[in-house]
């Protein structure tokens, strides 16, 4: 059920602040994309509007479209609840929800959006989007606790095995990793490469070796000053992006140093 | 399954000697003078002995509201400390399918002067120095004007605070219309509900009056006697004589005083001799009365109206009254002139 | 969820489509918004058909036979003393207690010492009013006479000081201490809220606790304490039944808190009058009342005004 | 008071420890010198003649005064600061707990008369003089009470959840600031404003505990707003985000992450409101007055409320007047005793649902 | 002014809760020392222990001894106030204060010990502070905005720039760099090298190849299993861990992946 994103002459607004201007992409299906670029380029931005997240923010807005599989996500008969049922997120901050127990943040997707099941079948969930998270291990035994109570990296791991609990068909993650010791992040990295079987990934991070070993296609985003709108500079096969990339601007931030 | 304890029907209906129990019912709704609250208790509980078929309320929300109300029609009665005027009445009489309206002076009560001064539990006072402690312009209570009224007495220095009633009331409105006819020039506000003076200790209610007179010493008010307590209640100077508040001598002044003039056949507003000169008599009264039709709208109104009021002057409900309020009880004489009034009342 | 940057542009949730469950929901939220503000012209609307009678009315008909204006005078002076003496006392003490619950209280029994506050909430206003008569206003009497020795120059001290304590200073206090558990129970939610985040932040920059609870705790619940001392003045300002029971009241305009003779108050003053009111005396009443409603919406009006100068910073989120 | 002042002084660092510990006042010294002002405080109001109220307000003073100073010279301005708000905040505390002990002993005092069976199995039905009891209204107070919440809490928090969630705009606008406005209706004219408004739906005879809710409403509404409106706020964004995020839809966001999160704060707030309006009289006595029996049904007849009938018992007593003294001061007594167990209610639902929080 | 901390026996709950146990440990003056171990091991818990920012959770406690320089930390007559005035530290989570601008926020700490200063001096410490953080061209032209409205990174850069300002004998940072881009990353290191010739400096850190670059020492956390508490298991010179560890986990861990 994976599904191919194609952006064009994405412009996306924060009220009258042009942060991120006319981005043309196109997101392959069964892949990860990975997102890189300096703090404050607009690589968050740019990921929200993708799941039409950046329209819950007041004032914010975009021009341009964003089509998966042949649909305009910002068409005018499109649900934004609909594509985020499909397309969905991990923050860059961990958010669970602190009046649920760990069982209930990981099946939240499904509970609030009151889907009837049985209770072995969302044990089953729960235990496999933990597992797939690879916090099975570390909360089985207080599944019943608040997800709060937990440190700042199994709070992550938990916010990924509550979007993967849904099973969207695309998968975007905020610096999923940054808060993760090595081996959640392997964990995770393992996860994704298994997802993208099934799914469509964009993931953003800092790490470029992240986005060497996971990625098939990477994109670079930069600004050219404050106040200007970020821009996608470039967007290649991983490979040729870490190798032989078409910008001066890329290579010189690559090789600036790594991760 | 709900109700009180004390409501079911069975156990307590014509339980206290009435014996035969009349078949009334439907509803009966007054409305007015919260002074006879009271003495409406007694009566409600009497009344509904006597006829549990009928449901009955009183609601003390002030004799204006009370003859407002019953001008509406949103009542059956009122309530009130004053009578109509006659503005009132022509619009009551419209109410009343065009007829006639009663006015039953069937609550009298005594106002009495009370004090707080220490050492002193006795005292007697004239109208012109009532009225000028009420002014101001008696300050301590060794002032010569007091102390002409009372030669005997061995009066404090304390300085007075006169009390006066804080809302709208009909004691004011009594006592102000007393001060107003009976004190000459030293009182020269008309009669009103409200205190006219400007300034001054004002309380609210008659308990808000009492509270206030026993917690200050020198303090000085007004209040129906039969809420005095254990206050000083002073003697009011009647012709040569002083005269005290007790119940008998305000029946007396009530029987005594000469009706309205130009009223209806059932309408005995009274005119209060304020002057009276009689030993006998206490010129400090509140007379608060029933308004009500002489012809309604519907039978069972007519029927309930004429039962309660009936029960209301009969010697039961008065003794009842006086002794849960403390009021005067009406005179033969009074009674027999209600009487023709309730038997008058039909529907039509 | 501020509403500080109007979009210039048409905002793209225009485009959005809702799901009927959001349409409903949204609308019910928003039809509650305006079924409140029909309420209020309600109670508008019938204030001033039931004033007309009265604004129109020649002045000697009007009780008291000096017009309008000065009937309503003395009780708009009276209602706005009692009320800021009660705001001027229970904001302060508002602040402390909900501090004190929330970051001084030993912390097992912080929560019950809040209950405790909010106790003075369940207390019936005819209660405080015979406290207030009975109790307090005793006690205050000598407190009275000390502040028209010793303060007497200032005109709310002027003086004479009464000899019952049923002043609008009296009157002042009891409000504050009814509309105390409005302004602190809003105001230990929350300060009781304060991010931790940003509390360790200031903690860590090696803040006392008072710090910690100025940098990060007293703007962030500015609002809040705001929006609890805004309730809390309304609740002053038609307080009905305490102060007519306690007041000694009637007597003309004046700034002096401390004699026998205060103004009455718009709302205690209809309590007082309107059961043997009758006519034209019902419509003045009612005036008052219209004009205790045009007194509330002005001090909205500066209150809104002082707080939204700062609006950018609002803490929230 | 700037020079003086700047960063802590050298000087003052004793030992040889790394951090600079400044001098500290001994762990008991506050108390002590607090204790030593209130002494001072009472020397000084028996010196001016004492009284209870002198020695508190000199010795509080005092006392703050010599744990400031004290401070101040030992350990710099910062922590003398502190110590300071310390004192104020605890005072505080303090000063509000006097009138509440006054106010629950004086209700007490007064009420534990009647506080009998009798009391709460009797109307006053044919009652006159002593005995009785407050049965029907209790129960009249409970059902107008539930009635003002039924329509109060479902406007008020859906109005607030308006504010929140979706308001923009001049509406918004409009609705916090009348909101405001509303607080200020007095509970007399509230009260009248619904007495006007059933008269002219029903007619003039119309009377009915419906009456009292709306008038109740009227008061109760403007602050279940407010009091949600400020704890909805507090509810981080995040967590609607992550809701989002999820595909839940912004209603079912609101119903089951925002609410849930805010449960707490709305139970307090919905509490306050309650009692707000469970101890009022002006506006019931002019909608609902009183009856001395039992009337279970709010949309038709008169009924009895709990503050009325105090009110009653206490301004307009018979001859017995102890009698009606003693049922006033119980009516009153079960009135706090109400608003207590509702505390508790919502204390409960809210501890059962509040998030725990971690870090 | 840089000090040396000895722990010594230091256990840290949580209520009843065992979180870390017998941590032993010297750290040098005038170095950098990492904390590196997979997540929910305690390293978080540990750094606040050391600065008494762990006693302002409820029912958090210590048992053992953080000596500075001679002098317990923990001791009767310590302030907490006086202890983290002079060890800095920077959360995991970017946390500037909402309620004031870039430039109050940078100037927080100061403010508290000195209330006057010239507007012009703080000016000069504003824009210091902020260049080391690697923020000031980025922020420079809207100081006067609410710190809020930064993206993340900027939000971390914030924090750090508002730490280095009151110039702490210690600095402790809780994975100071996990949400920044490697710019930035690089620009803090080079900041932590500079300050670690004037201060001691802590860091927890899940990027190892971040921790072998900048540290002197490496303390190695782990835990036995879920509900046991975390321990050091070892703590040695970086270079020693990273080339030849003492213990088996510690070779496990590092070699299972880097960075
Ligand atoms: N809520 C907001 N309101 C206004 N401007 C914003 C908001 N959020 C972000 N911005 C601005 O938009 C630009 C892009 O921010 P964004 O968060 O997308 O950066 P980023 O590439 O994700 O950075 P980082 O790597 O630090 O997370 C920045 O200039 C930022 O200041
Ligand atoms: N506030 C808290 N209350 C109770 N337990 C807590 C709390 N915070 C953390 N813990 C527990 O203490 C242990 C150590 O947590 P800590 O946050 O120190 O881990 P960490 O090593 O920093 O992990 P990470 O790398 O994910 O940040 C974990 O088991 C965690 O669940
Ligand atoms: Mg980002
Ligand atoms: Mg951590
Ligand atoms: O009986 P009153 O009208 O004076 O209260």
């Amino acid at each position: 059920m994976a599904k191919r994103i194609e952006v064009s002459d994405l412009n996306i607004y924060y009220g009258n602040f042009l942060a991120v201007e006319g981005v043309n992409v196109s997101i392959e299906p069964r892949s990860i994309t990975a997102l890189i670029g300096p703090s404050g380029c607009g690589k968050s931005t740019f990921l929200r509007s993708i799941n039409r997240m950046h329209e819950v923010l007041p004032g914010a807005r975009v021009e341009g479209k964003v089509v998966m599989d042949g649909q305009d996500l910002y068409g005018s008969d499109v649900d934004p609840v609909d594509v985020r049922r499909q397309i969905g997120m991990v923050f860059q901050r961990p958010n669970p929800f602190p009046t649920m127990s760990i069982y209930d943040n990981v099946i939240a997707g499904n509970r609030l959006n009151n889907k009837r099941m049985k209770r072995a079948e969302t044990d089953e969930l729960v235990e496999r989007s933990l597992r797939g998270a690879n916090l099975w291990n570390e909360v089985k035994d207080r599944l019943d606790r608040p997800g709060s109570g937990l440190s700042g990296g199994q709070q992550q791991r938990l916010c990924i095995a509550r979007a993967i609990a849904v099973e969207p068909d695309v998968l975007l993650m905020d610096e999923p990793c940054s808060a993760l010791d090595p081996i959640s992040t392997l964990a995770i990295e393992d996860l994704m490469t298994e997802l993208k079987e099934r799914f469509t990934i964009v993931i953003v991070t800092h790490n470029m070796q992240q986005a060497a070993r996971v990625s098939e296609q990477t994109g670079f985003f930069n600004l050219n000053g404050v106040g200007q709108p970020g821009r996608l500079i470039e967007f290649n096969p991983t490979e040729k992006i870490f190798s032989n990339p078409d910008e001066k601007a890329t290579e010189d931030y690559i090789s600036g140093r790594f991760g | 399954a709900c109700g009180a304890s004390n409501e079911s029907d069975d156990s307590n209906s014509g339980s206290d000697g009435g014996g035969d129990t009349q078949e009334l019912s439907g509803e009966l709704v007054g409305a007015g003078a919260s002074s006879q609250q009271a003495a409406m208790e007694a009566w409600q509980a009497g009344f509904e002995g006597e006829y549990p078929g009928v449901r009955f309320s009183y609601d003390p929300a002030g004799s204006g509201a009370g003859r407002e109300q019953f001008i509406a029609g949103s009542t059956a009665f009122a309530g009130s400390d004053a009578a109509l005027d006659d503005e009132e009445l022509a619009q009551a009489q419209e109410r009343c399918a065009g007829g006639e309206v009663f006015e039953l002076p069937n609550y009298i009560s005594p106002i009495a002067v009370i004090f707080n001064l220490e050492g002193v539990d006795e005292l007697d006072l004239s109208p012109a120095t009532i009225a000028g402690i009420f002014t101001g312009a008696i300050t301590s209570w060794d002032d010569p004007a007091i102390a002409a009224d009372n030669p005997d007495a061995t009066l404090p220095g304390t300085a007075i605070t006169p009390v006066h009633r804080a809302d709208d009331s009909g004691t004011t409105d009594n006592f102000t219309d007393y001060l107003f006819q009976a004190a000459g020039d030293v009182w020269t506000s008309e009669p009103d509900g409200e205190w006219p003076l400007p300034g001054g200790e004002a309380a609210n209610q008659t308990s808000g009056m009492v509270e206030v007179v026993g917690s200050v010493d020198g303090a000085i008010g007004y209040a129906d006697a039969s809420r005095a307590g254990d206050l000083g209640v002073a003697n009011v100077a009647v012709g040569e004589s002083f005269a005290a508040p007790t119940p008998e001598a305000a029946a007396a002044v009530v029987e005594n005083s000469p009706a309205v003039e130009g009223r209806g056949e059932y309408d005995f507003a009274i005119e209060l001799n304020r002057l009276t000169e009689s030993a006998d008599e206490y010129p400090i009264v509140l007379v608060s009365y029933h308004l009500g039709c002489i012809t309604y709208d519907d039978q069972e109104t007519a029927d309930n109206v004429a039962a309660f009021m009936g029960y209301v002057i009969s010697e039961d409900g008065q003794a009842a009254a006086a002794e849960n309020a403390g009021n005067a009880e009406i005179s033969d004489a009074l009674r027999e002139q209600a009487q023709t009034a309730v038997d008058a009342i039909t529907a039509g | 969820m501020t509403v500080t940057k109007a979009p210039t542009e048409p905002p793209a949730q225009q485009r959005t489509i809702r799901r009927p469950g959001d349409r409903i929901f949204a609308g019910a939220a928003r039809g509650s918004g305006i079924f409140i503000l029909l309420v209020l012209a309600g109670v508008a609307a019938f204030l001033i058909s039931e004033a007309i009678p009265a604004f129109t009315a020649s002045s000697e008909e009007i009780p008291g036979g000096e017009g309008l204006g000065d009937y309503v005078w003395p009780l708009i002076a009276g209602t706005l003393l009692g009320a800021v003496i009660a705001l001027l006392v229970a904001t302060p003490l508002a602040v402390g207690i909900a501090l004190y619950v929330t970051y001084y209280a030993p912390r097992r029994i912080a929560t019950a010492l809040g209950y405790v506050i909010d106790l003075l909430a369940a207390i019936p206003s005819v209660v405080y009013g015979f406290w207030g008569l009975a109790v307090l206003a005793k006690q205050l009497v000598p407190f009275h006479e000390w502040l028209d020795d010793t303060l007497g120059f200032i005109p709310f001290f002027a003086g004479p000081a009464s000899t019952t304590g049923r002043t609008m200073l009296t009157v002042g206090l009891v409000l504050a201490v009814m509309i105390l558990p409005i302004i602190s129970a809003i105001a230990r939610e929350v300060f009781g809220q304060a991010p931790a985040l940003h509390r360790e932040a200031a903690l860590a920059l090696g803040a006392t606790r008072w710090e910690m609870i100025r940098m990060a705790v007293l703007p962030y619940g500015k609002s809040g304490v705001i929006a609890g001392a805004m309730l809390g003045l309304g609740r002053a300002l038609g307080e009905t039944m305490a102060v007519a029971i306690i007041l000694s009241g009637g007597a003309g305009a004046t700034l002096n808190v401390i004699s026998n003779s205060s103004p009455s108050t718009i709302a205690s003053n209809i309590a007082l009058r309107f059961p043997e009111a009758t006519g034209l005396g019902v419509n003045t009443l009612i005036a008052s009342g219209l004009v205790l409603f045009v007194i509330t919406l002005a001090v909205n009006m500066l209150a809104r005004w002082v707080v939204n100068r700062r609006a950018d910073f609002s803490g929230a989120n | 008071m700037s020079t003086d002042t700047q960063a802590a002084p050298p000087a003052a660092t004793p030992q040889e420890g790394p951090v600079r510990v400044q001098r500290k006042l001994p762990r008991y010294a506050p108390f002590g010198l607090f204790a030593g002002g209130v002494a001072v405080g009472a020397a000084l109001s028996a010196l001016t003649g004492f009284s209870v109220i002198s020695t508190v307000v000199y010795g509080v003073v005092l006392g703050t005064v010599a744990v400031y100073a004290a401070s101040r010279a030992v350990e710099g301005r910062r922590k003398a600061t502190d110590r300071l708000v310390t004192s104020l905040v605890t005072t505080a505390f303090g000063i509000a707990m006097v009138p509440l002990v006054s106010l629950v002993w004086t209700v007490l005092d007064n009420g534990l008369a009647r506080f009998d069976g009798q009391f709460f199995s009797n109307s006053m039905y044919r009652v006159v003089g002593e005995g009785g009891g407050a049965y029907h209204a209790v129960l009249g107070t409970l059902i107008i009470t539930a009635l003002a919440t039924a329509i109060s809490v479902p406007i008020g928090l859906m109005a607030a959840i308006y504010l929140v969630e979706y308001g923009t705009g001049r509406l918004k606008k409009a609705i916090t600031f009348f909101v405001d406005v509303m607080t200020g209706i007095p509970s007399i004219v509230a009260g009248l404003f619904a007495f006007a408004l059933f008269t002219l739906l029903f007619g003039n005879d119309f009377r009915a505990g419906v009456m009292g809710a709306v008038a109740l409403s009227v008061l109760m509404i403007p602050v279940v707003v407010r009091s949600c409106e400020e704890v909805l706020k507090l509810v981080p964004n995040e967590l609607r985000e992550a809701s989002y995020a999820l595909g839940v839809p912004k209603w079912r966001t609101v119903m089951k992450v925002v609410l849930p999160t805010a449960v707490a704060g709305l139970g307090t707030g919905i509490t306050l409101a309650v009692a707000r309006v469970v101890g009022e009289t002006a506006p019931l006595l002019i909608t609902v007055g009183l009856i001395t029996g039992t009337n279970l049904n709010p949309f038709d007849g008169r009924m009895a409320t709990l503050p009325v009938f105090a009110y009653y018992q206490l301004t307009q007593p018979g001859v017995n007047e102890q009698a009606f003294l003693d049922r006033a001061w119980t009516a009153a007594l079960l009135l706090i005793i109400l608003v207590m167990a509702l505390n508790v209610v919502a204390r409960l639902i809210s501890r059962f649902f509040a998030p725990t929080t971690g870090r």
